[in-house]
């Protein structure tokens, strides 16, 4: 039951001078649960980014379900329908309401019928507890409804692994609630997850292994309870202190 | 005679002391091109108005300045008034309206309006015309001619003579109409198109200034005069129209 | 100069008044009102000018209008999508092509298609409305062009990664999410181009025109002479007026709409900056 | 149509290039090359239009230019004022002018004050100089109000607020915060009008000019006369665009030097959207 | 010694239709850290910037130093260089270098000479931790630097009161601490404070009061370990449910 469903291999990405990952090895399992941790600019975004070749790798190799996506013979677009993507800042089509958003590409990349495209949509957004908000505009929703819709969007395309990059940074902190508690409940539901994210409760509740990420270099690894509880590199340790006890940081 | 100059100078500053709008020069109005009255060649404006406008400049002692705008402001009096030139000398007929806007001096051009067309296209007269297309120029007699004698025409107006005479060289319009002595000057290189009848208007060139100024028009009558008098006339006519004036 | 707020107000605000009332009493009292009348507003010449003002001249203006906005966009688009073309030299063209013109000024253009192209093509007989079309078009068109692709790369980069995660295809990208909300953004400045190429329809009267073609301006210059009043410039720019200012509310309605940014409160902008 | 990324690439690219060549070598071949030399660039007409189009035609043009900006931004400083004013009636005036204005053609407006207020007027002398400063600066100055207007409003409100609760007056704030940064806001879309007003300038020859008074559309319009030839339009036109290009990358320069938005990587916008 | 500094009573405001203070009482004694906590929404920020007058409330008064501020006779602006204020948002002044944006002020409103105006300046940048970013841009700095510039600017005006609207929600994890703790250490020497945050350790830790708002009145009021460990009324125990335990908030 070990099968592996993201090999990242010596991967390096640089935006012109700007060395922004440094050779990253990463291994997903089906049905684990990944967080990304680290400070901002250390490169998280973009190792997520390139997993589904929104950004092109300089060099190293990333597979998803057996595909090269680097190799430029790839079908990216049926690869990318196996990966679902939430952003930071939900980005659900704004011309569209709510329903439309998750069935458009079911019907035009899956070229599922209208019913089956709708019964899909109708099924996620009732897995994310949207079910009233079927025909309304991305502008009437909260943040965290459309975030939610964002995560069901993904969903409806029946993605083998979730990708988010910090679903909840843009959100009030009221409203962080259900989006977390939407992603706990994909996790029990077995859904292999890549998620970076700051809200260390979840990390260190839901992930069955968390990467700490400084500087374009994967710093430390492992269980949650090692690298959150009781990190090794001092690195790792001075990034905890600082997130973990905000108001205290200048004393140590 | 440059000595004789000075003492005319004299003269007219003396008896009639004639105000220039701007120092220094005798400005006049003028719509070009309008060839041979006035167009210009090699950076100056030359024509047989400019070189009549210079003897009255000549005795005033200054330099002529011309001011090239559109006709239709020239003949309605709008430039005169406006201070933009002291007189307008732009191969303009005199007329009753105009009179009303600004003031003639005498005649010392006759004119009649004329029929352009090409060669072999069988316009010959107006009748012959019916449903095509006739050249116009803004606020010209030939605009009001052509408005009131031309019935079934389509009269097609342009800013200036230039535009219209290319439209009528394109073959644009089928014709165009305007005073005879600027289109014999034309189709004297342009072979390919005559001009094929004129409908004796009787019309008199005059040379405009602002309503009043009876100083600058008492002298523009006398060197008119004068110079039909002196000979002077015919030489420069015979300059710009390549033979002596038929009838004087 | 620590004045209290509704001291500081008072003396604004009065002083303000204080001047308007002055300028407007001096105004009233040493314009000539009959002479002024007489110049700008004679209503027998308003009553001579109609109603063909209208069913001649401003129709005309529209039609001109309609056909240079209508064969600008026509040339806009490929323009456009040249200028977003991964393929160097479609960029070259369509840039020098939209620096050029967008350089010029109408009235060049104007007498280039309308004066220069029949001299330097001998035969080539244009129709008034097609060289208008034309030389309308091809002054709208640089613009337009620009407007498209501001409008194109103007849809937010997360809505394009959003529609490529989904494993939707670039074009599919374009035509189901870029094109619908890049409309959007477009329709505003649009609008404002059908306001300039309305303003340089002016400039037909270069082209000569025949009186059933005259379009607003030429027939009010037409009549300037003949009444020798301003009266018919005034009555043709009322007409410009009912097709720009309508256009213009439309552009700023459709802007807003867009999503323009809240206008904050006087005291929160602090803005009474009139002295 | 489920390609491969490098397939597609291809093909796009390589259908993109075949157009390319075809129509270039269908242009080359049918093209009259010895026709369209003699129609747009007769050397002998370009050298005797040297050096007057440069010493006295452009030099007119930015002399126009710059008398009507120059008037214009000076009427459109209290414009702007008015139109941010509490007093509504000057809000209300400023309004109007600016709605009126913008919604008229440059041309309208020129004839309205060289020929108009003359006939209006009687009497009423008007030097060109000052006519075209005057028209050119009405025309520019209903745009440019707005432009003053909208980039002191552009100003965060945050700035405003910051100022304000440290103490500073309305009047401080405005001075030591708002102008200094709405500066920056104002000088690309002022940079653009510039480029309007030389444009509009080519309007000048409605007001009628001697020889050293000719710009550069009236210089060149005589020349297509005397020599029957595009040529002259040309080299008008070449040297319009030695002014506006390098002002409208200036423009552009400014806008981006003022902070504009990072363009992002051509795949992640996925605008490869030529067919 | 419990010299009152801000005097709120019978404080209403509406925009339009939108009622968002509906009768809020608040008093602030010299020396006290306050904190206002509640949902988005409920009226905490146009509450902050009522008692400096950025906006004018409908009906109630709003005494600071013993001022009415809501008097038309009042000299605002005068009272304003008294109460320090520190926004979201951090509006330094965009087009002035850090030591420029401390100094305007208090060259222009206090009326310091530039040596005097200069000196103030550099002993607050000194207490936030910014001494070495004197001639920076506000560009050039990160979030929090930003941040702490600001705090050093109002601080520079020698005010009685600062008031702090969420100083560090639009900040990176990891730069919120150091913010925090330059707030800290300024209650610590006594600074008087009406904070408006969603740090509850911070509150916890450094409020003397918390007062919980919802839909524009004070719900409850007291102790940080009252109102945050023990809260008595349903409204603030969801509140508080939602962000602190946001992973789990669908169990409940
Ligand atoms: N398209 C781009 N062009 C140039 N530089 C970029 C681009 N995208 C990211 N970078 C740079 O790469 C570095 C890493 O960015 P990235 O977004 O991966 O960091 P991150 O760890 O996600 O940070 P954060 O927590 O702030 O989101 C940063 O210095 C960023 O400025
Ligand atoms: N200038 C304004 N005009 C109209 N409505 C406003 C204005 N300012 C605030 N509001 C409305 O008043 C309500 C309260 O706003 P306020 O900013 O005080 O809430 P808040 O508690 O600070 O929320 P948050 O935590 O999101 O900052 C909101 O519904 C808001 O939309
Ligand atoms: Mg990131
Ligand atoms: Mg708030």
């Amino acid at each position: 039951m070990t099968e592996v469903v993201i090999e990242i291999t010596g991967l390096t990405k640089s935006f012109g001078q700007l060395e922004v990952l440094r050779g990253i090895d990463l291994t997903v399992t089906r049905g684990q649960v990944v967080c990304v941790i680290g400070p901002s600019g250390s490169g998280k975004s973009t190792l997520l980014r390139c997993v589904n070749l929104l950004e092109e790798p300089n060099s190293g190799s990333v597979v998803v379900n057996g595909v090269e996506l680097n190799d430029p013979d790839a079908d990216i677009d049926a690869a990318r329908t196996r990966i679902g993507m939430v952003f930071q800042s939900f980005n659900l089509f704004a011309h569209q309401n709510v329903l439309n958003n998750l069935t458009l590409a079911q019907r035009k990349v899956l070229k599922r019928d209208r019913a089956k495209a709708q019964e899909v949509a109708l099924a996620n957004l009732e897995r994310v507890g949207l079910s009233e908000k079927v025909n309304a505009m991305p502008g009437e929703l909260s943040g965290g409804q459309q975030q939610r819709a964002a995560i069901a969007r993904a969903l409806s395309m029946d993605p083998d692994v979730m990708l988010f990059d910090e679903p909840t940074s843009a959100l009030d902190p009221e409203l962080v609630g259900e989006v977390l508690s939407v992603m706990r409940q994909l996790a029990t539901e077995g859904m292999t997850m890549l998620v970076v994210t700051h809200e260390m409760q979840f990390a260190r509740e839901v992930a069955d292994t968390v990467l700490f990420m400084d500087a374009g270099v994967v710093v430390e690894q492992g269980p949650a309870t090692q690298v959150i509880g009781n990190p090794r590199q001092e690195r790792t340790k001075s990034f905890l202190h600082r997130v973990l006890n905000p108001v205290h940081v200048d004393e140590k | 005679g440059d000595g004789g100059g000075e003492t005319d100078e004299g003269a007219a500053g003396g008896e009639s002391n004639v105000q220039l709008v701007n120092e220094g020069k005798l400005t006049t109005c003028t719509g070009l091109p309008y060839k041979p009255f006035q167009y210009e060649e090699g950076g100056d404006v030359v024509g047989f108005d400019v070189d009549l406008v210079d003897l009255v400049a000549e005795d005033l002692g200054v330099e002529q300045e011309i001011v090239d705008t559109p006709f239709d402001g020239i003949q309605s009096g709008a430039d005169l008034n406006a201070g933009k030139c002291d007189l307008a000398a732009a191969g303009m007929t005199i007329t009753d309206v105009r009179e009303k806007n600004l003031d003639f001096s005498d005649p010392y051009f006759e004119a009649t309006q004329a029929l352009l067309a090409k060669k072999g296209s069988g316009v010959t007269d107006l009748a012959s015309l019916s449903g095509k297309k006739l050249a116009v120029q803004n606020g010209t007699t030939g605009f009001d001619y052509a408005q009131e004698n031309a019935k079934d025409v389509e009269l097609v107006n342009f800013e200036d003579l230039g535009l219209l005479l290319t439209a009528v060289e394109t073959g644009q319009v089928d014709a165009g109409i305007n005073d005879n002595g600027v289109l014999y000057d034309w189709v004297k290189e342009k072979t390919d198109f005559e001009v094929t009848t004129e409908f004796d208007t009787g019309e008199e060139y005059g040379i405009g200034v602002k309503t009043g100024n009876k100083a600058l028009l008492e002298l523009i009558n006398k060197h008119i005069a004068e110079a039909k008098s002196s000979g002077k006339y015919d030489e420069i006519y015979e300059k710009w129209f390549g033979k002596a004036p038929e009838s004087k | 100069m620590a004045l209290s707020r509704r001291k500081r107000a008072r003396l604004i605000r009065g002083t303000q008044y204080a001047i308007l009332v002055v300028v407007a009493v001096v105004f009233a009292l040493t314009a000539d009102w009959t002479r002024i009348q007489q110049a700008f507003f004679r209503p027998e010449v308003v009553r001579e000018m109609f109603p063909d003002v209208i069913t001649v001249a401003l129709l005309n203006t529209v039609i001109y209008t309609g056909l240079g906005f209508g064969f600008g966009l026509a040339l806009a688009i490929p323009l456009a999508l040249m200028r977003l073309s991964s393929v160097a030299p479609y960029r070259w063209i369509s840039g020098i092509y939209v620096e050029f013109f967008r350089g010029l000024p109408a009235l060049l253009v104007i007498l280039a298609v309308g004066n220069g192209v029949p001299i330097a093509f001998p035969g080539a007989i244009l129709n008034k409305y097609l060289a208008l079309m034309v030389a309308l078009g091809i002054v709208g068109s640089a613009y337009m062009a620009e407007t498209l692709r501001a409008g194109i790369q103007a849809v937010p980069a997360g809505q394009v990664e959003a529609a490529r995660s989904l494993g939707m295809s670039p074009m599919r990208t374009t035509i189901w999410v870029v094109i619908p909300q890049a409309f959007k953004i477009i329709l505003p400045p649009l609008t404002n181009e059908l306001i300039l190429l309305t303003k340089d329809s002016s400039l037909a009267l270069f082209l000569g025109a025949s009186i059933s073609e005259y379009e607003l301006t030429q027939f009010g210059r037409v009549a300037l002479n003949q009444y020798q009043s301003l009266t018919p410039v005034l009555v043709a720019g009322v007409c410009y007026l009912i097709i720009t200012i309508p256009l213009s509310y439309l552009s700023r309605y459709l802007e807003k709409r867009g999503g323009g940014k809240k206008i904050s409160s006087p005291e929160s902008t602090g803005l009474d900056v009139t002295p």
